[in-house]
């Protein structure tokens, strides 16, 4: 955890890797070397270039890396535009983990997990996916369900085809929206691949993507007859601080900074539909 | 119980060796400036212009400087504040305003910025005298008679009643050439006070209702709409209020480097939420209805019932439409307490 | 304002318009607020009073977007800023129904509202009815519309900078004289838009309240109805219009007489010129320097 | 951040001299975004060149800067250099460290300090550089010419021998010009008429070419290839298409006091003329102010007497709407008016006459049928004195004339004084004369005869006075060489008057948005280099427009400014300048102020759907039309939200520049 | 360069439009007349692409004067570029003077392209002027001293 409220940590590039057309990954470390801090899935941190900006990414990387953080940024603004720009050995600022986490080691534990993404969607998944890999005793099946424009727009696809399809226990269900060339996997929206996939309602849901495949896709597992206490998801929300006080990210008397990003379905029901 | 003569009050306050910041005037306005011998002293003036707050949470301040070369950025820190001060003549509902703005700078993780300078600061309260027409601030649980500082102040005629309640208030009352006085007094006062305040027009609100509990149904009332349509989405409530503490983290290229600082940011400002793909409050209705679900309902159901109005009516006095937060207790409560 | 509140009934009632933009009491006198009424119910709150002192053509802006026609009532004064508003399209005519209201002169706690001290006089620039009652009478002007830009013209620079000095270090940057201003109806102010790279917040400096006010009068210059909401509303009691003023004073005197508001859509001062206008050097030429 | 690369220019000594090109690329190396910097003696050379292709390819740069001469020199040159290398042109700035740098400053390091400036103000603005894409428009293959002297007619021939269309806008009733009121010239003294009536009727035969007289050019709007041009085609009274030109009309005409143009107004016309024999178009036309039918209703004798039936008194101005590819100002010039000049008497005397009036003296079709003839009272002149320099080469605070030297009128004068010592031997001539300026092929030799063969008698000084003293004009003036004051008693003075562009110019100038020097002459878009040319795109200059020049220079440039047009109506499309404004959708409020300031009625509103973060919803919007817009910036600086930006020189670019600047 | 005891230079902006002063600049440089190096150039296509934006921007960065330069009135190679820029200053320029600043910090100033010697003659009147007003304190952002 960065010591102070509002100070951020120097962090340096170590590499940048290029996952899709505008997603791009970068791995951080302290100037010292190692990571900037230690945080649980889920959880963000604050990165900035000083006089670009400063924005919540969510942790790519999973807490069992002891070596390194991982942040994929799609590119849509100012600062994530210029993030896109950087060179190996910049340095930035980083300050965090801020937010609560997925309940990996509480409601999570010992579940069967289905993980649904969309697009960057898949960016805090990833952290939850490889934390679950590395202790994967404490948990059940895992099953992943995960879709992007095209071929080229799903993130990680070299870790996800080399490693997670290849683990014993985990099922990978790709999909992209419009057919390509060279493409012979599912073609078609998540929601409706759920659908068609049909699950067993038990266990935990993690769903994060953009809002519209988010809306649909609960409305799928609730007709299988998912529970909403049993979907998680994660919002992104305006955020400043990241601490809580500047107002900004509330919806209701939560704030998603701070109370969340991670919220359970059935608790989102009782908050304002302000997101 | 101690008291002095009125007429030794600015001596008293020359003699203070700390900064000294009190109500003054400043070109027609009244705030808390930092009081030199021979200013005006405004002890008078209920719902100043502006207000205790900006003296531990100022409109701006710098938070750090960053050097940029090449790949390699250099942070240095804004030193924190190390000096003691007096904040002085502080009304109760202001004091209790501060209490609000502890909850959310104070609560983990804690804002370093803001506490020094609450650390450093000796704050010496004052009882109204005489609550104006504006003032409703009994409905949040504020005394106006009793001001929650380190040391108050109640004016009597031609002297001051006063007494310290912490140790930093003892310290400060300590080097006042005071006598001792009969607590009666003060009693009496304080129910004096109280009967002023009971006639006033906004004494007595109906508040049933604002909490968590009561959440999504205050948040679907369909008064938002009326009462924010002539809103015009300026800050000038939340600026003068002595509670709102939201703000921007900006940076500012000074051709030498970065310099990250805070301000003030106003939940009624249409870009405060924005991002890249939109606002989640895009009109004013939300923007208005935020402010004050904020105020009345998110912050005392986050905080054990404490509400983040202290009722010093300021913005009754300076919305340039007259909307106002009694208008908006009035509409979505239950009609007034008898 | 019964007459006014009668008609504005009759309209709605017989659908001529959707809704009045107009006035609702408050608490007392001098507490009333814009308001939309939609219904006879919400019109028992109607009030037209020497409370109104409230320009309600910004709000036009939003309102022209509304299906059917809104009822507004505007004073001689606003008509002004709702024909500038016009000529920018910024507002369609039909979309209104325009009841002027007679004006005594518009007051707060404090008296008579400054704006009003220095009244342009009761002619309606844009109507479709004038309501104009009984007890109505041209007020009079307490002060010339220029005397305290005389009087600040007069001073020396040295006098004039700390006058303002001392007015503008008050300001909070509320942004409320730019949010009531009439003339103000960008879809992004460039203080707030941070590609504009003068986007800015809080005055930090001395230097940004400057940047904010001289940007704020210069915008609307040619534009600027001299309605006085920025003063009226300024939480801080800055003579924000004497700026603006100052502007419409050199325009005037430089370029001909012009009032913004009036005439059909000309150019305002500065989308404008003359091969003979002054030159610049002309400002080295007066007064106190 | 883009990748910059920053070139430093020696320009030989001319910068290096005054600058240490070696510290600047040095410093600029630690400017954030700057991966490369060097420096090179000529960086406008092959080598250097060549050196920024390399780099440009080696490191991947965004951008380059240059810091070299200045931009008018060789900003294009490098913006082809960064285009051949794959870099989007746009992708250059240059560091004017040269003109505005190295060689107004003498202390090094004072230079070499201002020079870092200017190369960070560059890169600064570089960093928020767009590449930018040049559009096309359209090229209407028509070509207008504004003036139908010699000028305007050689340039018509040869666009129209090109294949191109061309019309011919002349203000007076025919074309011609001035070279029409010529008698011979210099220095073969062929007969003008003579060589310029068969371009006339040339002209007139071409089917390619479109003579409109008496006409003017109200107005021009649009851009390089697409000019769209308004024609007033001012009544005749006469249709052109049935008048034979027979001119019985001008005989029977009863209102016989008109001041003939064509003389210089040293005889009468009528009211219905044809300015001279050789009149191309071959057609009447009626002075309105003049004609009693039109002015009383009465009359209409030329009507009675047309067998053609070409009077029309009902005729009425005509405008044309023309759409031209390319304009070529060919619009003359006139004599100045000496009569200001009070001590040389020419408003008082008549026998003080300009070296055009003795022109039409002497030319067998003028008011003395070529006689020379003095005007007062038609008597032979013996003594005729020559003034030269009359309102040319003054010092410009005076106010007695133009600065500039007319450059034809030493070459005239020696003509004249030649002409005349041949004709009438027994007249002697002296001419005053500042300097004889004589610098063109057989020249000086022309000049020399008329001194030693015809025994001109050359005054180096200038002339003090003219004063009538009975029948004879009194001439003093100083003899430099001899050193004396000299006083002649002359028949006849003739003054070598200068040459001012004609009156229309100013006008034309304005409408066609080109650029004029403070003397009303057109200026070129480079002095040297593009001599032809206007610095607004699609508008030529053809013969005295753009300066003094006699008729031989005339011709040239006509041909020069002809091919010019070819080359550009050969082309179907142009490439536009991509720096023109746009207009944010998202930021436009549809206020309409930039509409007003626009000088191109570039700008067009339109209600669109705009989307945008959180917005979608119709809007009145600006648009600007790219092909229009000349990329002034006027709208930018109206529109209060910023929406309205200039490519190339957006707010940011320009704000960056001040920042760099101001550190 | 003008330099004071305590080694202060003035900064200063010049706004010129590319088709005559910027020329008229060169033309400066060419007939190699010198004026202080104090004065840097920014070119605009136009005096009326100057928004006084700009100006206050350079004012906010330290500089200590700003001039405007353009063709003159009539010469405006976009016709009446040059028109609207003379009012527009005219009124900012009369504006900061209201406001208390300096009248001597602000100028415009016509110059042609064949206009290279009023070009350096206007640069040393305006650096001189701009000097003997000292450093602008009144209209800079103090964040920016270094």
């Amino acid at each position: 955890m960065t010591k102070e409220t509002l100070v951020p940590m120097l962090g340096i590039v170590t590499e940048v890797r290029v996952d899709t057309p505008d997603v791009k990954t970068f791995r951080v470390n302290s100037v010292e070397g190692g990571k900037c801090f230690e945080h649980m899935p889920g959880q963000c941190a604050m990165l900035s270039i000083p006089g670009v900006g400063e924005a919540m990414f969510s942790i790519t990387s999973s807490p069992t890396n002891q070596e390194f953080m991982e942040f994929s940024i799609k590119k849509c603004g100012c600062l994530t535009g210029w993030l896109h720009q950087m060179d190996e050995g910049q340095m930035i600022t980083v300050r965090g983990p801020y937010g609560n986490a997925f309940p990996v080691e509480e409601d999570l534990k010992g579940q069967d997990l289905l993980f649904i993404a969309g697009g960057i969607g898949l960016a805090p998944l990833r952290s939850v996916i490889n934390y679950v890999r590395a202790k994967r005793e404490n948990y059940g099946k895992v099953r992943i369900v995960y879709g992007a424009r095209s071929k080229e727009d799903l993130v990680d696809y070299p870790e996800i085809v080399n490693e997670w399809c290849r683990e014993a226990g985990i099922d990978v269900f790709l999909t992209i929206d419009q057919p390509q060339e060279g493409w012979e996997g599912h073609v078609g929206f998540v929601p409706s691949y759920v659908t068609e996939l049909g699950f067993d309602p038990q266990g935990r849901v993690l769903v994060c993507g953009p809002p519209v495949m988010i809306r649909f896709t609960t409305q799928a597992l609730m007709e299988m007859g998912f529970e909403k206490n049993q979907i998680y998801t994660t919002m992104e929300l305006r955020m400043k601080c990241g601490v809580g006080k500047c107002g900004r990210c509330n919806i209701g008397d939560q704030y998603v900074c701070k109370d969340g990003p991670v919220f359970r379905f059935d608790k989102l029901g009782e908050l304002p539909a302000e997101y | 119980m101690r008291k002095f003569a009125a007429e030794k009050l600015e001596q008293l306050l020359s003699g203070i060796s700390m900064p000294v910041y009190a109500p003054v005037e400043d070109g027609g306005t009244v705030i808390y400036g930092r009081y030199e011998p021979g200013m005006r002293l405004r002890l008078d003036k209920l719902g100043t212009d502006r207000t205790p707050k900006e003296v531990l949470f100022p409109q701006w301040e710098s938070l750090m400087h960053f050097k940029m070369e090449g790949k390699k950025i250099q942070l240095t820190e804004e030193e924190r504040a190390n000096e003691d001060y007096v904040l002085f003549g502080v009304r109760a509902c202001d004091m209790q305003a501060i209490r609000v703005l502890d909850r959310v700078f104070l609560s983990d993780p804690v804002d370093t910025y803001y506490a020094a300078r609450r650390e450093h600061g000796t704050i010496v309260g004052l009882a109204c005298d005489a609550p104006g027409k504006n003032c409703f601030c009994k409905n949040f649980g504020v005394d106006p008679a009793q001001p929650d500082a380190d040391v108050v102040l109640w004016p009597a005629g031609d002297e001051y009643f006063c007494e310290a309640y912490t140790d930093k208030g003892h310290a400060l009352l300590n080097g006042w050439d005071t006598l001792e006085a009969d607590e009666c007094a003060v009693t009496a006062i304080k129910e004096e006070i109280g009967k002023k305040y009971d006639a006033l027009p906004f004494a007595h609100l109906n508040l049933n209702g604002f909490d968590g509990e009561h959440l999504m149904e205050k948040f679907e009332s369909p008064q938002w709409k009326k009462l924010s349509m002539a809103c015009l989405g300026c800050g000038s409530c939340t600026f003068s209020c002595p509670t709102c503490q939201c703000y921007d983290i900006r940076d500012y290229d000074t051709g030498n480097g970065i310099q990250r600082y805070r301000c003030w940011d106003s939940c009624m400002y249409s870009d405060f939420t924005l991002m890249a793909h939109g606002a989640n409050r895009p009109t004013q209705l939300e923007r208005y209805r935020q402010r004050f679900m904020h105020k009345l309902v998110y912050f005392p159901s986050r905080n054990e019932g404490m509400y983040s109005c202290v009722g010093c009516g300021r913005c009754i006095e300076k919305c340039p439409m007259n909307l106002h937060i009694v208008k908006v207790i009035r509409a979505l409560g239950e009609g007034e307490k008898e | 304002m019964k007459k006014i509140k009668a008609r504005a009934l009759s309209l709605l009632a017989d659908g001529t318009v959707k809704r009045v933009l107009g006035w609702e009491r408050g608490e007392d006198a001098f507490d009333c607020s814009p308001a939309l009424f939609e219904n006879e119910a919400e019109m028992e709150r109607f009030v037209y009073g020497t409370c109104a002192g409230a320009n309600l053509s910004k709000y036009c802006v939003k309102m022209g977007k509304a299906e059917g026609k809104t009822l507004v009532i505007l004073k001689p004064c606003d008509t002004l800023s709702f024909r500038q508003l016009l000529h920018e399209h910024r507002v369609e005519r039909d979309a209104f129904y325009i009841i002027g209201a007679g004006c005594t002169g518009m007051m707060d706690e404090n008296g008579l509202l400054a704006k009003c001290a220095a009244c342009k006089g009761k002619e309606f620039a844009v109507y479709d009815e004038i309501i104009d009652t009984e007890e109505c009478r041209l007020p009079t002007g307490t002060e010339k519309r220029m005397e305290q830009v005389e009087k600040l013209e007069n001073m020396t620079a040295q006098e004039r900078f700390a006058f303002w000095q001392g007015e503008l270090s008050r300001c909070i940057r509320c942004n409320a004289c730019r949010n009531v201003c009439p003339a103000c109806t960008c879809i992004k102010c460039v203080f707030d838009n941070p590609g504009s790279g003068v986007q800015s917040k809080a005055p930090v400096t001395d230097f940004e309240e400057n940047m904010f006010h001289i940007i704020r009068a210069y915008h609307v210059a040619g534009r600027c109805t001299d309605c006085g909401e920025c003063s009226r509303v300024c939480p801080q009691g800055i003579p924000l219009h004497l700026i603006n003023r100052k502007l419409i004073k050199d325009m005037n005197e430089l370029y001909g007489d012009y009032q913004a508001g009036l005439g059909d859509n000309e150019r305002t001062p500065l989308t404008s010129f003359t091969k003979e206008d002054a030159e610049p050097g002309i400002i080295h030429e007066r007064g106190n320097g | 951040m883009p990748k910059i690369g920053v070139f430093v220019c020696w320009c030989g000594s001319n910068i290096a001299g005054t600058v240490d090109v070696e510290a600047v690329s040095e410093a600029m190396k630690t400017v954030p975004g700057v991966v490369f910097s060097t420096n090179y003696q000529y960086m406008c050379s092959a080598a250097g060149q060549k050196m920024i292709a390399d780099a440009i390819h080696e490191y991947h740069l965004d951008g380059i800067v240059v810091a070299s001469c200045s931009p008018r020199m060789h900003e294009n040159t490098f913006r082809k250099t960064a285009q051949a290398a794959g870099l989007n042109p746009y992708m250059v700035e240059i560091a004017n460290i040269r003109e505005q740098c190295s060689w107004i400053h003498k202390d090094k390091e004072e230079g070499t300090r201002k020079a870092i400036v200017l190369a960070k103000a560059a890169v600064a603005k570089l960093l928020h550089n767009q590449p930018l894409q040049a559009g096309t428009s359209a090229v209407t293959k028509r070509c207008l010419v504004i003036g139908g002297g010699i000028a305007g007619i050689q340039t018509a021939l040869d666009v129209a021998n090109a294949g191109y269309e061309v019309d011919i806008v002349e203000q007076r009733p025919t074309i011609g010009g001035r070279m029409a009121q010529l008698d011979k010239t210099f220095p073969t003294l062929d007969c003008s008429a003579c060589i310029l009536t068969p371009k006339m009727v040339e002209a007139a035969q071409n089917e390619k070419i479109r003579i409109i007289s008496y006409a003017k050019v109200e107005k021009v709007e649009g851009f390089v290839g697409n000019f769209r041009a308004t024609i007033r085609k001012k009544a005749r009274f006469i249709d052109e298409n049935k008048c034979t030109g027979c001119s019985l009309c001008m005989q029977k005409c009863p209102s016989k006091k008109g001041r003939d143009e064509f003389n210089m107004e040293m005889n009468n016309r009528p009211a219905i003329y044809i300015p001279f024999a050789q009149a191309i178009p071959n057609v009447a036309v009626i002075d309105p102010e003049q004609c009693i039918k039109l002015k009383s209703g009465k009359c209409g004798l030329c009507e009675k007497v047309c067998s053609a039936g070409a009077i029309n008194y009902q005729q009425k101005d005509e405008l044309l709407e023309r759409e031209y590819g390319a304009i070529v100002v060919a619009t003359g010039f006139r004599p100045m008016d000496p009569s200001p000049l009070n001590e040389l008497g020419y408003a008082e005397n008549k026998d003080v006459i300009t070296s055009l009036e003795l022109e039409r003296l002497m030319n067998a079709a003028g008011p003395t049928k070529g006689t020379l003839l003095r005007p007062s009272d038609l008597k032979h002149p013996r003594e005729i004195v020559f003034i030269q320099c009359v309102g040319s080469r003054c010092d410009e605070n005076t106010n007695r004339g133009k600065p500039y030297c007319s450059k034809i009128c030493c070459m005239y004068t020696a003509k004249h004084a030649m002409l005349i010592r041949d004709k009438y031997p027994d007249t002697n001539v002296h001419v005053f004369y500042i300097d004889v300026r004589t610098p063109g092929k057989n020249f000086d030799e022309f000049y020399r005869r008329a001194v030693e063969q015809y025994g001109v008698d050359y005054i180096k000084g200038m002339v003090g006075k003219v004063a009538r003293e009975g029948d004879k004009l009194m001439v003093r003036g100083s003899d430099l060489i001899n050193n004396r004051q000299v006083e002649i008693a002359a028949d006849l003075v003739v003054l070598a008057t200068a040459i001012e562009p004609d009156p229309s110019a100013r006008s034309i100038g304005t409408m066609l948005t080109a650029s004029m020097d403070t003397n009303d002459f057109f200026t070129e878009a480079h002095a040297k280099l593009r001599p032809v040319e206007s610095p607004t795109a699609g508008i030529f200059l053809s013969g005295v427009a753009q300066g003094p020049k006699d008729v031989p220079e005339t011709v040239a440039q006509a041909s020069a400014a002809a091919s010019k047009v070819i080359g550009l109506l050969a082309k179907d499309h142009l490439v536009t300048n991509p720096c023109v404004a746009l207009s944010d959708e998202l930021l436009c409020n549809g206020c309409s102020q930039c509409e007003k300031v626009c000088p191109y009625g570039a700008i067009t509103y339109e209600n669109r759907e705009v989307r945008g973060p959180g917005v979608r919803e119709v809007r009145r919007v600006a648009r600007v039309n790219p092909a229009v817009c000349q990329g002034c910036g006027a709208c930018t600086v109206t529109c209060p939200s910023g929406a309205m930006d200039l490519k190339g020189f957006t707010n940011q670019q320009i704000m960056a520049e001040v920042d760099a600047i101001c550190l | 360069m003008s330099v004071s005891n305590t080694g202060w230079t003035p900064k200063i902006v010049a706004f010129c439009c590319n088709w005559c002063s910027y020329a008229g600049a060169d033309l400066a440089g060419s007939g190699r007349m010198q004026y202080p190096a104090d004065v840097k150039i920014i070119r605009v296509p136009c005096s009326c692409r100057v928004n006084p934006l700009f100006i206050l921007r350079a004012f906010e960065r330290g500089a200590d004067g700003v001039i405007i330069c353009g063709c003159h009135p009539g010469d405006c190679h976009y016709t009446s570029g040059n028109y609207y820029a003379r009012r527009r200053m005219t009124m900012l320029f009369s504006l900061l003077d209201y406001l208390g600043i300096e009248r001597g910090r602000t100028r415009v100033e016509w110059v042609s392209a064949a206009e290279g010697a009023k070009f350096a003659k206007t640069m040393n009147e305006f650096v001189e002027t701009v000097y003997t007003l000292g450093e602008n304190r009144k209209l800079r952002d103090i964040r920016c001293r270094k």
